[in-house]
């Protein structure tokens, strides 16, 4: 199994997921993150103190799938969180070992 | 009605409470053929007062509270609440007789013990206003000017949040009120008080308040020293939601400083009003405007400083200017704040926190040099007997430095004994924690 | 004392002042034997200039910023705040004047500048009531229609935020006020108005206020378009904490605009303050109701819509209705706004953000009708003089219809020449981001 | 005037409104020679109207929703609102009737139907201050009252919040203000009641307002149960900010409440005013004090409930003591209610959730008990006919004895006939939700 | 060494703590997260616009232990968090390759 | 490709992310986290409740790296986030098999 995590732009959100349930994804959670990177922030000013904020609002999403998923799921997130535009995000791809359903026991595959 | 004949009166056409500076004759009981407190008069000042207690409380703590980092959202209410709480107490048990007594040798500087715990005050004695024959039961204008001393040192908790100890705040407070704020106000407001017979014009408390509280602040930003981080870190204001409301009661809340300030409710209040109106916008504008030029883009905070900034320039001046005048003077507040607060502050390097001097103190001289030029008739103003500009400006700028130099004097030997004594400042770690779970073991949010 | 003249007075039994619309009369500066402000008056009229204010900063602000998502709070509250100062300036500049002041020929549209700059008003004028002989300060009187030419146009901000630029709003409220506002209001509160000289009741300004904004918002929210993301993205209020707390303080300061649209502290006054709660209760109350057994849970939100949707119907009907009267009137207006806004706006499928059409224009002309009605003394109302209800009810058709049109052709005039000229929205990048940075560089929270 | 020769008057050097309780005297309508209402009571009645409304809508939903969970934020802001709304409607169909007029045999502790609906109450219709021959529009001593009947049964919804159902709690509101509440308004402030012809003092509703909430949600608290996971998960406060904000909102509006109760803009008003200042702010530092000599910290929250201890402490006493009486009134609430919050209610292990019983009912007795010694002349109170410190405080403890009972048990049968009918709580899945999604479909915040 | 990811109910997160302590854990990291999986969400209404709300809030655990511990690990964790209804969570493990206690610089097996 | 993740005391963010940019890294991605140690918590108290809150603020950094800057990551963060008091954090190493760029659609080395 591996663990798909994509970092991407908040309000692809909506259609990722409904790009990865099309692909029959039934779970994923989600975190909201910070993002540094090529894609600039902005300048807040108040009362004449300038920031740069250099972190900008993202998603993480996770999503534990099996070996067979997960080119497909690459290419669903791909393809719903583009934009074209720098900030798009990253996906990165690990494994994991072993998968346990809280609920009822069941480990990898059934767990998921 | 030994302070009557200190008034210069007999000035038909202009106004002859334009002449007194604040509320200063009001202390006095009346005696004799016992003038009744009109009801009309009674209602409105009952509801003035309460109006600068909705300034503190919430006003200031949202406005000051919301401009923090939330780690110490909860020490600026509390330090805001306690403040207000013992100046409460100490107004009725001394402050008041201090302030609105004679002081017998002393009387230029500070009155007497006479009143101490409203020794002699009843549901029937009366504090005059400034026409003659006018008054208002005493325990209102008691409780009107107690809001006054509630809020003026609660202004100063703004030069050094996110990092002062709360005991040595309150033990500052307490301090200040006795030695800097009560004369102050006795030299202001009472007939017998030095700045008060020099005929400097302060309708609502520009001197005692806002110059007062923002050189404080000043002096204790200078003595505590800079917020750790303060230039490298954000330091982004937590939530300008609170901000935000907070300038909105303050605004509404105005109202009674200003316009309650008149004692009475007629045509001189709601003069009092408009201009407390029309400068608070102008100022809110100006602001506005010259930010969205310089910097390129007109923001929130800009208009909520301007606001402040007006209303601190509007004070002295409410009753004796004309509507035009309170714009032009509030415009010039909301500008001159600006380049005060974004370009003069970061040159000298000092951490004000919250602006207090760049808002009140500098507003405050504004407001009150401003006053002595647009009370003339020629510009709308209502006038003062025998008024010469040059004259009635040089007696406000007299009323400035001495305000400057007494604040400035009083608060820096206060600072100083009471670092030595229990020290000012939280330790780094507790700063770094925030103060409210390191003092107060609580946090302002728990979402 | 011209325009006394125009009044039908005579009709004892029955309250003269319900015969006129609004505040009509009280344009007039006293002449003659100097009547002299009652005091209890003028305190009242300062109070219910403050409460308007209330409504406006924070009040309305809160309620619709809370509505937005968090990305445009500051831009909500940043419009708001910015509308009420240029609409305070512009007021004493020319908008008392162009609104009270007869306009020789054009007088039943609009009045002149012969009080531009507030020339010729005093200390000492006055303005008349709807009591022959009582009259209260006039700057009292400009200061409390100052507050109603603020908060109308930023009620309009509902239609179309978290899209619309900063300065294109600032454009469209300067000349909105000037095209629409100014004129409405003298043709229906000033004596020689088209409106008034009718007949048409309005109590407190459902046609001028409410009407006004409801339809200008409507226009401004079918030019500008729907949000991006509109009916699919997920757009949940961000703070129903904060729409409470604006509706709360909506509701305290609207008893200033009601009954202090009585310019007296009379019963009258009491009477306007009464059936601001019964209705105001009974809309909240149907609102609940319809709610829970339509859609199965009783909301907030809908209390909070009912309150304002009662308060909005109210307006018109405040002093001359019966406090029974005004609880059918309320519970009619919350029933029939709950099913606008969830029913009939979604069939439609226009992005009119936060109701204001459904709410403010909806819910005024429902209290301009039914003030027709519920006015008759068999309803428990307090009665006009030859009262008939067809025809009343018609004379409030006809001014409905005026409104409507008036606001609707003008509105729609300006947002196509702003839109050409400088752009009424931002870009969608922009609007992506949210409006807080990109318009204002700041960010209302940061917690 | 029947209920004048109720009155022992004749004593002159002590005020005679001292000897009645509360608004006693107002609900008569005043008849022969009619005498007109005065202009500024009765803009002060609008005023003080308005501050008892502010209180409960946001102060106390605010001071409430803050210490609970932000899961059950929105049900708070929803029952207070829902509660309020339903007594505005129960209060003129037949509460004030109930409360404010003689009911026959059963006058001691009830009144009649007589103006139900209103029935009779007009524009010209007066209602008797404590003054002879000063009288206030009836419509503005009916709101006045009103607000009284909204936020008592509110204030009982801080003892089970987080579990209670709303449909339940709209059943109690609707049985327990029409068993206890009117009943108990009436035997308080009815000179035909059975607590006023006893003598005891209540200026502002001790009774009939705080114990009688304070015991109704002490017995809620124990007939629903404790919260789920109650002294073993955290339940911090969400947001001190908005208890801090709802707080001060309490205080401004108290005002209201308690200068209010005076009926008339006199000098005491203003010593209601001022003992509402003295004793609140002596309630904070004693709470504050004492917490951060017992816990080692000064607590934002201590501070805050030792403001309402203090108000609700010097409600009875307000224009009865003398400031310095109040100061020592109020920090013996302060200090006992701080031990009862902390150390009995955790020694007896019931879980009223925000102290209502701790602090109004444990508030109330001590202000009930504290006016019987304070109102002494001796101790600087004003002082009533034939005082006996030992009579008065016997009367005084009777009255809360009452008060006690007829709450305690009227409260217990209903929450139990309530809860065998459709149950008082909600699931215990609904539980840990939260109450905002489980009942209102919505969350306070989407941030 | 491992890294045990679970994802479960808020109100549970005392009560696996505790259990964690129970059999040694001394650190453990949390992350407020939105799950989206079977358990279904609820409607959201306001004013008339109803919102699908299908992400519920959850509570991330993420707790680095040494290989021999990891099945007490999920054990305990499943034993703590089960409620036996849908939404209870999963647990995932991954493989760390080095650890390091940024204080002292101890590394793995030391620096849990 | 690794990832990096570290748990870290919030105020240590910018210099953390200052010293990461010195060797190189062009990004990364931020969470606000809770930590459970040694550090202890402190104790709140609401009105004679108290409250022990063991659970402190933190901030979480993930940032994705090719095998051979792994150490000098490492050595970064731990030198900018060290303040040698209780609490300071953990640093944990794992290995990711893909990245991607969502924006290009670059992989591996070239997402970073
Ligand atoms: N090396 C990295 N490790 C972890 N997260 C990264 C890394 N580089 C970028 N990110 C995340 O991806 C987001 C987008 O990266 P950025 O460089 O702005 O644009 P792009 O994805 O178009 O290359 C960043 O905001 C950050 O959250
Ligand atoms: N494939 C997955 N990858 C990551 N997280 C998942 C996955 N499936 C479920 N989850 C997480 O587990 C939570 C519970 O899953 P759910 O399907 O609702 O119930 P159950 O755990 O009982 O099967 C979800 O809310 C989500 O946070
Ligand atoms: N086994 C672990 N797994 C995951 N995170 C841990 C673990 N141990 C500690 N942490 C995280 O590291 C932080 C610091 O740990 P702590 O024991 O307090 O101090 P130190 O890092 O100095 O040993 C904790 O707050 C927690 O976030």
């Amino acid at each position: 199994m591996k663990i798909v995590m994509a970092i991407i732009k908040p309000f692809k959100l909506e259609e990722v997921r409904d790009g990865l349930t099309a692909v029959g994804i039934h779970g994923l959670t989600v975190t909201e993150v910070k993002g540094y990177g090529r894609q600039k922030g902005h300048t807040e000013i108040y009362r004449g103190a300038e920031y740069a904020v250099s972190f900008l609002p993202k998603i993480k999403i996770e999503v534990a799938v099996s070996d067979e998923l997960v080119d497909r799921v690459i290419e669903t997130i791909t393809a719903a969180a583009r934009t074209g535009q720098i900030g798009d995000g990253k996906i990165f791809v690990s494994s994991i070992e072993k998968a346990v359903r809280i609920r009822t026991g069941e480990t990898d595959a059934d767990a998921l | 009605m030994v302070f009557r004949t200190s008034l210069r009166a007999g000035s038909i056409g202009l106004a002859v409470a334009a002449l007194s500076t604040g509320a200063a004759l009001a202390q006095v009981p009346a005696t004799a053929a016992a003038a009744v407190p009109n009801k009309g008069d009674t209602a409105w000042m009952l509801v003035s007062t309460l109006l600068v207690l909705f300034m503190t409380l919430p006003g200031l703590a949202l406005f000051y509270g919301g401009l923090t980092r939330s780690k110490n959202m909860l020490s600026v209410m509390s330090q805001i609440t306690a403040t207000a709480a013992v100046m409460c107490i100490v107004w009725v048990v001394y402050g008041y007789s201090l302030a609105f007594t004679g002081g017998g040798a002393l009387t230029s500087f500070v009155g007497s013990f006479s009143k101490a715990f409203l020794a002699g005050v009843t549901n029937e004695t009366t504090s005059d206003t400034f026409t003659k024959g006018v008054v208002i039961p005493e325990y209102v204008f008691i409780c009107f000017q107690m809001t006054f001393a509630m809020i003026t040192p609660a202004l100063i908790v703004g030069g050094f949040v996110e990092r002062m100890k709360f005991s040595a705040l309150l033990l500052f407070v307490l301090l200040w009120a006795t030695i800097v704020y009560f004369p102050m106000a006795h030299m202001v407001w009472f007939s017998e008080g030095y700045l008060f017979t020099l005929g400097a014009l302060d309708f609502a408390g520009g001197t005692v308040v806002h110059i007062n509280a923002g050189i404080a602040a000043l002096v204790g930003a200078l003595v505590i020293g800079k917020r750790i981080g303060y230039g490298r870190e954000l330091m982004s204001p937590h939530s300008l939601t609170m901000t935000f409301i907070g300038t909105a009661v303050l605004w509404v809340g105005w109202f009674g400083f200003n316009a309650g300030s008149n004692l009475e409710a007629t045509g001189g209040a709601a003069l009092a009003m408009i201009n407390t109106f029309t400068a608070t916008a102008a100022a809110a504008l100006g602001w506005l405007f010259i930010e969205w030029i310089v910097k390129g883009k007109p923001s929130l905070l800009g208009m909520l400083s301007g606001i402040v900034a007006g209303l601190v320039a509007v004070t002295p001046a409410a009753g004796l200017v004309g509507p035009m005048g309170a714009i032009v003077l509030g415009s010039i507040a909301g500008v001159v704040c600006f380049f005060f607060c974004t370009t003069v502050k970061n040159a000298l390097g000092y951490d004000d926190s919250l602006d207090v001097f760049g808002v009140h103190g500098v507003g405050g001289i504004i407001g009150s040099i401003g006053t002595g030029i647009f009370v003339a008739p020629a510009l709308g103003g209502i006038g003062v007997a025998d008024y010469a500009m040059g004259a009635q400006v040089w007696k406000q700028f007299v009323a400035v430095v001495i305000a400057v130099a007494w604040s400035g004097i009083g608060s820096f030997v206060l600072f100083k004994i009471i670092d030595a004594v229990i020290g000012l400042r939280v330790t780094s770690d507790q700063e770094r924690e925030g103060l409210d779970i390191a003092e107060h073991g609580e946090r302002a949010y728990n979402i």
